[in-house]
C-alpha cells in the first residue's frame, strides 16, 4: 500500500513504554515538516509510569489536520507482538498493520486489513542491541509505504545524534535494514 | 536443612509489586522498607495512620498496609493534625518529599511545629522533584543540574539548600529530629533507629518528631545507580550532614 | 559453607546493581548480559557457598527482588 | 430541650453545629465571621469537642480535610477571600468523597474588598471555584433560626452524601440578632462510617483504609480507574439534584410578578412583597433554601405562566445567571443588584424600599 | 522574522510569551504543563528575562501580583490543583486591575485527579474561582499555532484592559505537537502604565502610586467609595464583553446540526464535522475563541434558525451551561462527554469516531 | 526668638491624621515613623516600594508618600520578591502583622529566606491578631487571653511563641535579622537604627534583612496604654529579647 | 405617639460610633424578647474603624417579622444632634424623630414627622457622666412610645452590670430619667 | 529656661498618657477632667520653662499629636 506523496498520511505508533515508539514517531514528524505544510503528532501513554501501552499518532499533509487524533489509521505500527489484538481495532478498512514478530501470538482477527510481521527485534539483536529495533520497524514503515523519503529521517538522524557518532551510526544502519527489510516484505 | 526467610516482604506489605513502580535504583521503597520494619517490630501497624503527601513516596500507598489519607500537596501536616487532634490515641505520621515539606508544605510544617504536635513526619529528600520530571527543590545543591535549573543551581538567582532537619530542631515543640540515608547498611539500620526514636516519642505524647532521609533518584541525577549511591556520601551528606540534631524527652 | 541462600525474582529486579555493591562476601556480581524480560541487567549469584544470609541485599533492594533465607536446624 | 436565645446569625452558625453533632472546628479570623470563630473557641473546649485556629484558610480546609477522613463531624468558616484559598481542597474533598461543611459568611469583593455584607460569591459556591467541575451542596438560610437549622442538616447531608456542603450566609445574616429556639433535628438514621480511617484494626472487616483523591489514577479499589470513579460520580451528584431540592414559595400562587432572593435579600425581599400586596399588586417570593440543587423547574413552571421575575442580589448579578438559565427567554427578568444599595453608612444595603419601586416600574 | 518549527502546545505558550513581550514567568511545576515552566527556565535567563521557580501555585500568583504592579508584562502557568490555589489571588488582581497572564493547560479532576487531559475548569475560568463575581478573559486557542498567536493576544488584553487573561489548554493541546510559525503579532497601541509603581520620582507626575485590591474601604482615590470602584468595574466588564467576542465558525452556515467545542475537543469536533459533511451530512461546527466573553448571540441565532446543537467537552458538561443559556430551550442539545471517552491507554480520550457517531443520531 | 520644628509630621507623610484611625496608644504609628524617619534620613522615598501586609499596619496607606501595593494576607514576600527581581534598583521592602508574616505567611517567609531574596521585612509584633478583633497569633504569650484563646493560650493545644526574629537568623539567606521595640526612647531610636542598617543591606545587595519590632495594643490586651509599656518591658521582651540575632555583610 | 402593645413595634436608633447606639438597641431587643415572639436587632456602621455613623434597627412583633433592614421606621432616635439632617429620612411619615439636643443645629426639614429634642447628654453630665446619655435617651424613646415596660429594661440592665454595682445603679438611674423626662416632654 | 515649646494638638490626641510617661522634665501631665471633643483625656503643660525640646514627646505619641519646637537664635 504505497502512499501517494502529498496526499494526507497517517499512522500509529504502538507498543510499551520504554521501547522507542514516540521517538520513532516523532522522527517521521521531523522529517515529514520538511515536505508537508502540517505535520502533527500526538503522543498519549498508560497513567501507571513506567511499561505501560503507549502510542502516538502521526499526520502529514498540506491541507489543514482537522483533528491530532484520530480512531483509525492508514497504517498501525505495533512494536511489540504481543499487543496486536489491541491494536487492531486502530486500522481503518483496507489499511495495514505492521506488527513486530517477537511476541506475536495470537491470530489476526479481521481480515478487513493487510497484515505484515517484520523480524526487527531479531534483526536489531544481530545488529547488536534490541534498542534500535524502533528505527528498523520505522525503517520498515518508510520501505512499504513510501511515506516520506528516507533521506528525510537519516537527516534528523544527524540533526539529532550528530555528536554521538557511534550511536548515529547505529541507528542510521538499523534504519537502512529496515527499508530494506520493508522493501523485501513488500515487492 | 530448613530455610528460615531473613529478609522478604514485610508482613505490612500488601503488594510488593508496587515498588515496580519506581525507577530503577530509585531508594524511596528502601526507605518504605524501613518504615515498615519499625512499625512491625513496634507492632503498631493496627494504629497508625498515615498521611501522604504528593509526591514518588505517595506510590507506597499501593503497599502499605495500613490505613492511610492521600493529602493535598504540602498539606499532609494540616491533616494529620486535625486527625491527631480528635484521635489523640492514634499514631499519626506524614511522609512527604522534600518538596512537599519544605516548599510548598513549608506554611504547614512551620505551624504544626509552632503548636508542637504530637505527630511525626518523615521526608524524603532526593534534592529534587522526582515525581514531575526532576525540578529544582528547595533541597537541590548548588550547581545542581535540573530541568528548572538547566545551568545548574546559582545561588544568587535560587538562594541555598534548604536544611529541613536543622530547621526543625530549632523549633521548641520538636522534640527530636534527625537526618538519616540509605546508601549503606550502616545508614540503613541507623535510619531505623531514628524512625524507630520519632514514633516512640509520639507514643510518649512528647511533641512533634521529624526524621529525614536522604534517598537516591537516579534518572533526574542522570547518574547509574550505584554512582547515586557514592554521590550521596560525597556530595551530599557535606551539605546534608547525618545524624540526630535534637533529641528531648519533652519540650523544654 | 554457605549459612543461607538467596532467591532473585527476576520479574522484580530493575539492575540497579545495589545488591552487588553491598554483599561483603561478593556472592552476587551483575551479568553481562542475562537480561530480564523487561530488559534490564540481572545479577547472579556467583559465590553461594559464601553467602552469610546477613539479609543486606535484600534490605537494600529497592525492587524486593531478593529473597534471603537463613539455614537453620530444627 | 428547647432553649430560646437572642443571638446573632453567626452565633447561631455555632449553636446549630453543636446541636447538629458536630465535633471540631477548623478556622482562621476573617471579617464578618470572626464571632463564628470565638463562639467556638468560647463554647467547644467546655464541651469536650475540638476547637482549633488554624494558620490559613489553606490549612483550616485541610484539616477538614484530616478530621473528615477519621469519621469526624467537622466544620469550618470562612469570608471570601478566604474562600479562595480554600478551593482547591474543597475540591479534594468531593473527590475523596469526604463530608464537611464549610459555612461562607459572603462579604463584599473582589479581592480584598470590603469587610462588610454582599452577596458576590454565589457562583463559585454553587458551581465549585476549584479545579475540576464538582459540586458543592449549598444551603442558604434566610434567618437566625434558619442558620441554625440549616447547619444542623447541612451536616446530615455532607454525610449522607459523603460530600462537602455550604451554608451560605453574609455579612447583614452574621450580624443581625434575632430570636432562636435551639434544639436538636432528627433527619433520620445514616450509615455507619466504615469508610473511615479508624487504625487498621479498628476496622470492622479488619482491612486497611485507604483515602484518596485520585481515584482511578493507581489501579486500586474501589475505582480502578478514573471513568469508572467519574461514572459513580455523576450518579451520585444526580441524586443529590434529584433529592434535595428545597425552596419556600410566598405568596408566589397566580403572582404576577415574583422576586427571586436568598439570603439576607430575601428578607428584605419578603417586606417588598409585603408592600405591594398592601398596594393590591399580585406579587410573590421564591425562595431558594438550597442554591445548589436549584428550584430551575418552579421557575421555568412560572414563567410558562406568564410571569415575569426580579433577582433581588446584593451582587452585580450572578444569582441572575440561575434564574436566566430557568426562564429560558420565557419572562422579563429584572435585577435589583449592589448598585441599587441605599443608606448612608457602610457603603450601603439594598432597601425594601427600592425593591418596591422596581416592583412598581415591572408591573 | 518569521521561524517555523515543530514543537509541543506546551512550548508555543513559551513562543508566543516571548513574542508577545512577555517579561517575566513565575511557577510551580505540575503535571501536565511542566514543559511550559521548562521551557522558561531554558529561554528566559539567557534573553535576560526573568525566570522564578516559586514554592507554591499561591507564591506563583502572588508573584505575578507583584510584578504586574510594577507594570511588567508577566504570566504563569499551571494545572488543575495548582489553578485552585490561584484563586484568591486572581481575585485580587483583578480588582486592583492588574494586568496578568494565567495559563491554565486542564487535567482530570477534582481533586488531586487525573494527570492527563480534561476540560473540566470551565466554569472557574470563565467565572473565576475566587471570592467577588469579578471576570477573567479566558482565550481557548486549539492548536499549537494558535495557543502562540492567543498568547500575544492575552497579554494585549490583559494590558488593555488592567485585567487578568486566562489561556485555557488541555493535557492534549499541550502535549500534541504541531508545525508552529513564530513572529510578533501587531495589535495596535497601548497607553502608557503610568499607574504602576517605579519608585515614586520616576512616575511621571512625581506623586506617589498605590495600588490597592480593596478600593473603597479607605476613602482614597480614585475609588473614594465601594460603590464607585463597583460602577467601574461593572463598566469595565460590559465594555470587554461587547468588544472581545471571538469564535470560528466552521461549515456552520445553514447547517441542521451544530457542534460547540473549544480546544482539543474542538479538533476533534472538526474532524467528526468533515466525517458528517463527506456523509452528506448538513454539519457545522462553532467554537468559542474567547469562552469569556461567550458567543451567546450567534448561537441564539442559529438556535432560532432551528438548528440543533451537540456539545462536545472532556467534563461532565459545563460548557453546555453556556451553551443552554444561549439556546433558551429553543433547540435539542447534545452531549459528547468525557464518559465517551474511548481507547485504551490513558483513561481515553474523546475521539472523532465518537462524535460522529452522536452526529448520526441526533440528524 | 526663632523656632524650629524638632519633631513634627515626617515629611513623607501625606495624611498624619490618618493616624487617627489607630486605637488610643495604639503603637503602629510610631513605628510608621521610625521608617519614615528612617527613609527621609537615607533619601531613599523616591526608590522605594513598599509591599503591605494585611493587618492595622496596612492603614499607613494614607499616610506614606510613597509607592505601596497592598498584598494579599501573608504575600507581601512573594510578591516583593518578583517586583525586586524585575527591578533590582528598587528599594522594596514589606511591613507585616505578626499574623500575616508567621502564620499565614510562614510559607512565602521560608521562601524568601530560602531563595535569599535581596528585599528587607519589618514586621509588627503586637502578639495577637489586632485588625480581626484580637484573636491567637503565633506570637501570643503563654496564658494570654484572646478572643480564640478566651481562657489563655495554653501551650498543650496552642503551643509556643513563635520567634521570628531568631528563625529568620537561622537562614543562610538572611543577612541581618533584630527586634527592637519602640517602649522606650532609648529603644526607639535603636529600633530606627535596625530598620537603617536592614535597609542598608538591601541597598548593598547583601541578602534578606529582617526587622521585627514589639508594638501596644491596648485594647486587645485589655491594658491602659502606659501599662502595655510596662507590659512590654516585663513580660514581652523576656520572652522576645531584643537585639540583633545576625548582622553579616554578605551571605556566609 | 403611644405605641399599641402587640403590634409591629419598630425604632432606629442612630448616632456616631461610641455614643452607645449599639448597646441601647440591644438592651431594647432583649426587653422586648420577653413580651414578644420575634425580635430583631440589625446593626450597621461605617468601614472606617473609629467614630463613623452607625445606627441599628429593633423590631419586634408578634408575627414573623419580614425583614430586619427598614427604610424607614416609626421612630427614629437621634443620639447626635448634629446629624438629625442624615436621619430624617428614616422615620415613617407621621413617625416621631427623638433627637439629642446638644449640637442640633439644623432647622426640622420635614414637618411630616413629631420632633422632640431630649436634653440628654445635659442631664447625663448633671448626673456625673456623659456616658450615660445612652441610656437617658433609651428611657425617654420608652417613657413617650410606652414601646415596652421599663421594667424589662431594668431587669436587662441587671442581668448586664449586676456584678457591677456602682455603674448598674448609675445605668438604672439614667434610665429612670429618662422615663421621667420622656413623660415630661410629652403629656 | 526653656530650650523650647510644644504644640498639642487636640483634635489628634487620644488620651493614651504616653507624652506624660516620657518627658523627663516632667513638662507634660495628664489633665484630669479636659476632655478633648472626641472625649479623650487630653495632656496639658505643666512646667514649660523646664521643656528642654528633646522631641521624646513627639516622637513617641501615637497620634502626631504634639509639635516640638527649638528656638534658635538666627
Ligand atoms: C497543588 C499542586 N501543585 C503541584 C502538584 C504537582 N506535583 C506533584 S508531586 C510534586 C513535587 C513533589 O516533589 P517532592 O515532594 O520532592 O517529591 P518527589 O517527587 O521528589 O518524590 C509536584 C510539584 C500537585 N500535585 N499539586
Ligand atoms: C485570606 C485572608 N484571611 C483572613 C483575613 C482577615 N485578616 C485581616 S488582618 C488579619 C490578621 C492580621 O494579624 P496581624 O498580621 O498580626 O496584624 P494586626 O492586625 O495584629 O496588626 C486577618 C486574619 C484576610 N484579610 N485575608
Ligand atoms: S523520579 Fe526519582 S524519586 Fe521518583 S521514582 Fe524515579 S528515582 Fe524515585
Ligand atoms: S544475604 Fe548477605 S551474604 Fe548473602 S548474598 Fe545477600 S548480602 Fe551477600
Ligand atoms: S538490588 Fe535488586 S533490583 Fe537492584 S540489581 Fe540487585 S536484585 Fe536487581
Ligand atoms: S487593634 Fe491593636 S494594633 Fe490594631 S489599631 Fe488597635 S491597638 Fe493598634
Ligand atoms: S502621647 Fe499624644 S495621644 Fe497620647 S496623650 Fe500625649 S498627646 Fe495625646
Ligand atoms: S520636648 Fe522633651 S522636654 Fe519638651 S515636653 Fe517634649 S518630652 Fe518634655
Ligand atoms: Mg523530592
Ligand atoms: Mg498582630
Amino acid at each position: 500500500m504505497e502512499q501517494k506523496s502529498n496526499s494526507k498520511i497517517d499512522v500509529i505508533m504502538a507498543g510499551l513504554g520504554g521501547q522507542g515508539v514516540l521517538m520513532a514517531g516523532q522522527l517521521l514528524s521531523w522529517a515529514a515538516l520538511k515536505e508537508y505544510r502540517h505535520v502533527s503528532w500526538l503522543p498519549s501513554y498508560a497513567v501507571e509510569k513506567r511499561g505501560g501501552l503507549c502510542e502516538c499518532t502521526v499526520i502529514f499533509s498540506n491541507e489543514e489536520i482537522a483533528s491530532p487524533l484520530i480512531d483509525q489509521a492508514q497504517t498501525v505500527v505495533v512494536f511489540d507482538g504481543s499487543q496486536l489484538t489491541t491494536f487492531e481495532p486502530r486500522v481503518l478498512p483496507g489499511g495495514m498493520i505492521l506488527t513486530e514478530k517477537t511476541g506475536l501470538q495470537d491470530e489476526q482477527k479481521s481480515k478487513d486489513y493487510e497484515l505484515v510481521e517484520v523480524p526487527g527485534l531479531e534483526t536489531a539483536v544481530s545488529m547488536g542491541g534490541g534498542q534500535v529495533n524502533n528505527l528498523i520497524l520505522l525503517g520498515t514503515y518508510v520501505g512499504i509505504t513510501k511515506a516520506i523519503s528516507p533521506e528525510l529521517i537519516q537527516a534528523e538522524l544527524e540533526n539529532k545524534f550528530g555528536k554521538k557518532e557511534a550511536i548515529l551510526e547505529q541507528n542510521q544502519k538499523a534504519f537502512a535494514k529496515g527499508i530494506e527489510l520493508g522493501q523485501a516484505l513488500k515487492k | 536443612m530448613a530455610k528460615k526467610m531473613v529478609t522478604g516482604n514485610p508482613a505490612i506489605w500488601i503488594d510488593p509489586p508496587g515498588a515496580a513502580m519506581y525507577c530503577p535504583g530509585c531508594q524511596h521503597p528502601v526507605v518504605h522498607r524501613v518504615i515498615a520494619d519499625v512499625i512491625e517490630e513496634m507492632g503498631i501497624d493496627g494504629e497508625v495512620i498515615c498521611m501522604l503527601g504528593v509526591g514518588c513516596h505517595a506510590f507506597v500507598q499501593v503497599a502499605w498496609n495500613i490505613d492511610m489519607l492521600s493529602c493535598a500537596h504540602g498539606r499532609a501536616l494540616d491533616s494529620g493534625t486535625a486527625l491527631k487532634r480528635l484521635k489523640p490515641e492514634a499514631i499519626v505520621f506524614t511522609v512527604q518529599g522534600d518538596g512537599d515539606c519544605i516548599a510548598i508544605g513549608a506554611g504547614a510544617f512551620v505551624a504544626a511545629m509552632t503548636r508542637a504536635e504530637k505527630i511525626t513526619t518523615i521526608m524524603y529528600n532526593n534534592t529534587n522533584y522526582g515525581t514531575t520530571g526532576g525540578q529544582l527543590a528547595p533541597t537541590t545543591l548548588l550547581g545542581q543540574k535540573t530541568t528548572t535549573t538547566p545551568r545548574g543551581r546559582d545561588a544568587s538567582v535560587e538562594g541555598y539548600p534548604a536544611h529541613t532537619a536543622e530547621l526543625a530542631a530549632t523549633f521548641r515543640g520538636t522534640v527530636y529530629s534527625a537526618r538519616g540515608s540509605v546508601h549503606t547498611p550502616a545508614n540503613y539500620q541507623r535510619t531505623k533507629k531514628y524512625i524507630k526514636t520519632a514514633f516512640q516519642k509520639q507514643i510518649d505524647g512528647a511533641g512533634y518528631s521529624f526524621v529525614e532521609v536522604l534517598v537516591a533518584c537516579p534518572p533526574n541525577w542522570h547518574l547509574p545507580p550505584v554512582e547515586c549511591l557514592d554521590r550521596i556520601e560525597n556530595e551530599l551528606i557535606v551539605e546534608f550532614p547525618l545524624g540526630e540534631f535534637k533529641n528531648e524527652d519533652k519540650i523544654i | 559453607m554457605a549459612k543461607g541462600e538467596i532467591a532473585i525474582k527476576e520479574n522484580n529486579c530493575r539492575g540497579c546493581g545495589y545488591c552487588q555493591r553491598f554483599c561483603k562476601p561478593e556472592c552476587i556480581v551483575m551479568s553481562e548480559d542475562k537480561l530480564s524480560s523487561l530488559g534490564y541487567i540481572l545479577p547472579v549469584v556467583v559465590n553461594p557457598d559464601e553467602c552469610t544470609a546477613c539479609g543486606i541485599c535484600g534490605r537494600m533492594c529497592p525492587h524486593y527482588a531478593i529473597e534471603v533465607y537463613k539455614y537453620v536446624t530444627e | 430541650m428547647v432553649e430560646r436565645m437572642f443571638v446573632q446569625g453567626n452565633e447561631a452558625v455555632g449553636w446549630g453545629a453543636l446541636y447538629g453533632g458536630c465535633e471540631a472546628f477548623f478556622g482562621y479570623p476573617i471579617t464578618p465571621q470572626n464571632e463564628v470563630t470565638q463562639w467556638f473557641a468560647r463554647e467547644f473546649p467546655e464541651r469536650g469537642r475540638v476547637f482549633l485556629q488554624s494558620q490559613s484558610e489553606v490549612a483550616s480546609i485541610n484539616m477538614l480535610y484530616g478530621a473528615a477522613a477519621g469519621g469526624f463531624r467537622v466544620m469550618t468558616s470562612t469570608s471570601s477571600p478566604g474562600w479562595g484559598l480554600m478551593q482547591e481542597t474543597i475540591s479534594h474533598c468531593a473527590a475523596a468523597e469526604l463530608p464537611c461543611v464549610i459555612v461562607l459568611v459572603q462579604r463584599g469583593g473582589s479581592g480584598a474588598g470590603s469587610i462588610r455584607h454582599s452577596q458576590m460569591d454565589y457562583i463559585t459556591a454553587t458551581r465549585g471555584g476549584g479545579g475540576g467541575g464538582y459540586k458543592n451542596i449549598v444551603l442558604a438560610p434566610g434567618s437566625v433560626q434558619e442558620t441554625h437549622d440549616l447547619m444542623q442538616l447541612s451536616f446530615y447531608l455532607a454525610d449522607k452524601y459523603r460530600n462537602p456542603t455550604v451554608v451560605l450566609s453574609d455579612g447583614i445574616l452574621g450580624q443581625v440578632q434575632e430570636s432562636l429556639e435551639t434544639k436538636t433535628i432528627d433527619f433520620g438514621p445514616l450509615e455507619d462510617k466504615d469508610w473511615a480511617l479508624k487504625g487498621r484494626d479498628k476496622n470492622k472487616d479488619g482491612k486497611r483504609r485507604l483515602i484518596n483523591s485520585a481515584y482511578g489514577v493507581l489501579p486500586l479499589p474501589p475505582y480502578p480507574n478514573y471513568i469508572s470513579w467519574l461514572t459513580h460520580i455523576k450518579k451520585k451528584y444526580q441524586e443529590m439534584e434529584d433529592a434535595e431540592l428545597r425552596y419556600e414559595a410566598y405568596k408566589a400562587e397566580g403572582a404576577d410578578l415574583i422576586l427571586v432572593a436568598y439570603g439576607y435579600t430575601s428578607r428584605v425581599s419578603k417586606e417588598a412583597v409585603n408592600m405591594a400586596r398592601a398596594k393590591g399588586l399580585n406579587v410573590g417570593l421564591i425562595r431558594p433554601i438550597t442554591v445548589w440543587p436549584f428550584p430551575y423547574e418552579i421557575i421555568k413552571e412560572k414563567a410558562a405562566l406568564g410571569c415575569k421575575f426580579l433577582v433581588v442580589e446584593d451582587s452585580l448579578g450572578l444569582l441572575l445567571e440561575d434564574v436566566k438559565i430557568a426562564v429560558q427567554g420565557r419572562a422579563e427578568i429584572g435585577l435589583v443588584s449592589i448598585l441599587d444599595r441605599h443608606i448612608p453608612t457602610d457603603g450601603g444595603m439594598i432597601m425594601p424600599g427600592r425593591v418596591f419601586e422596581e416592583v412598581q416600574k415591572l408591573l
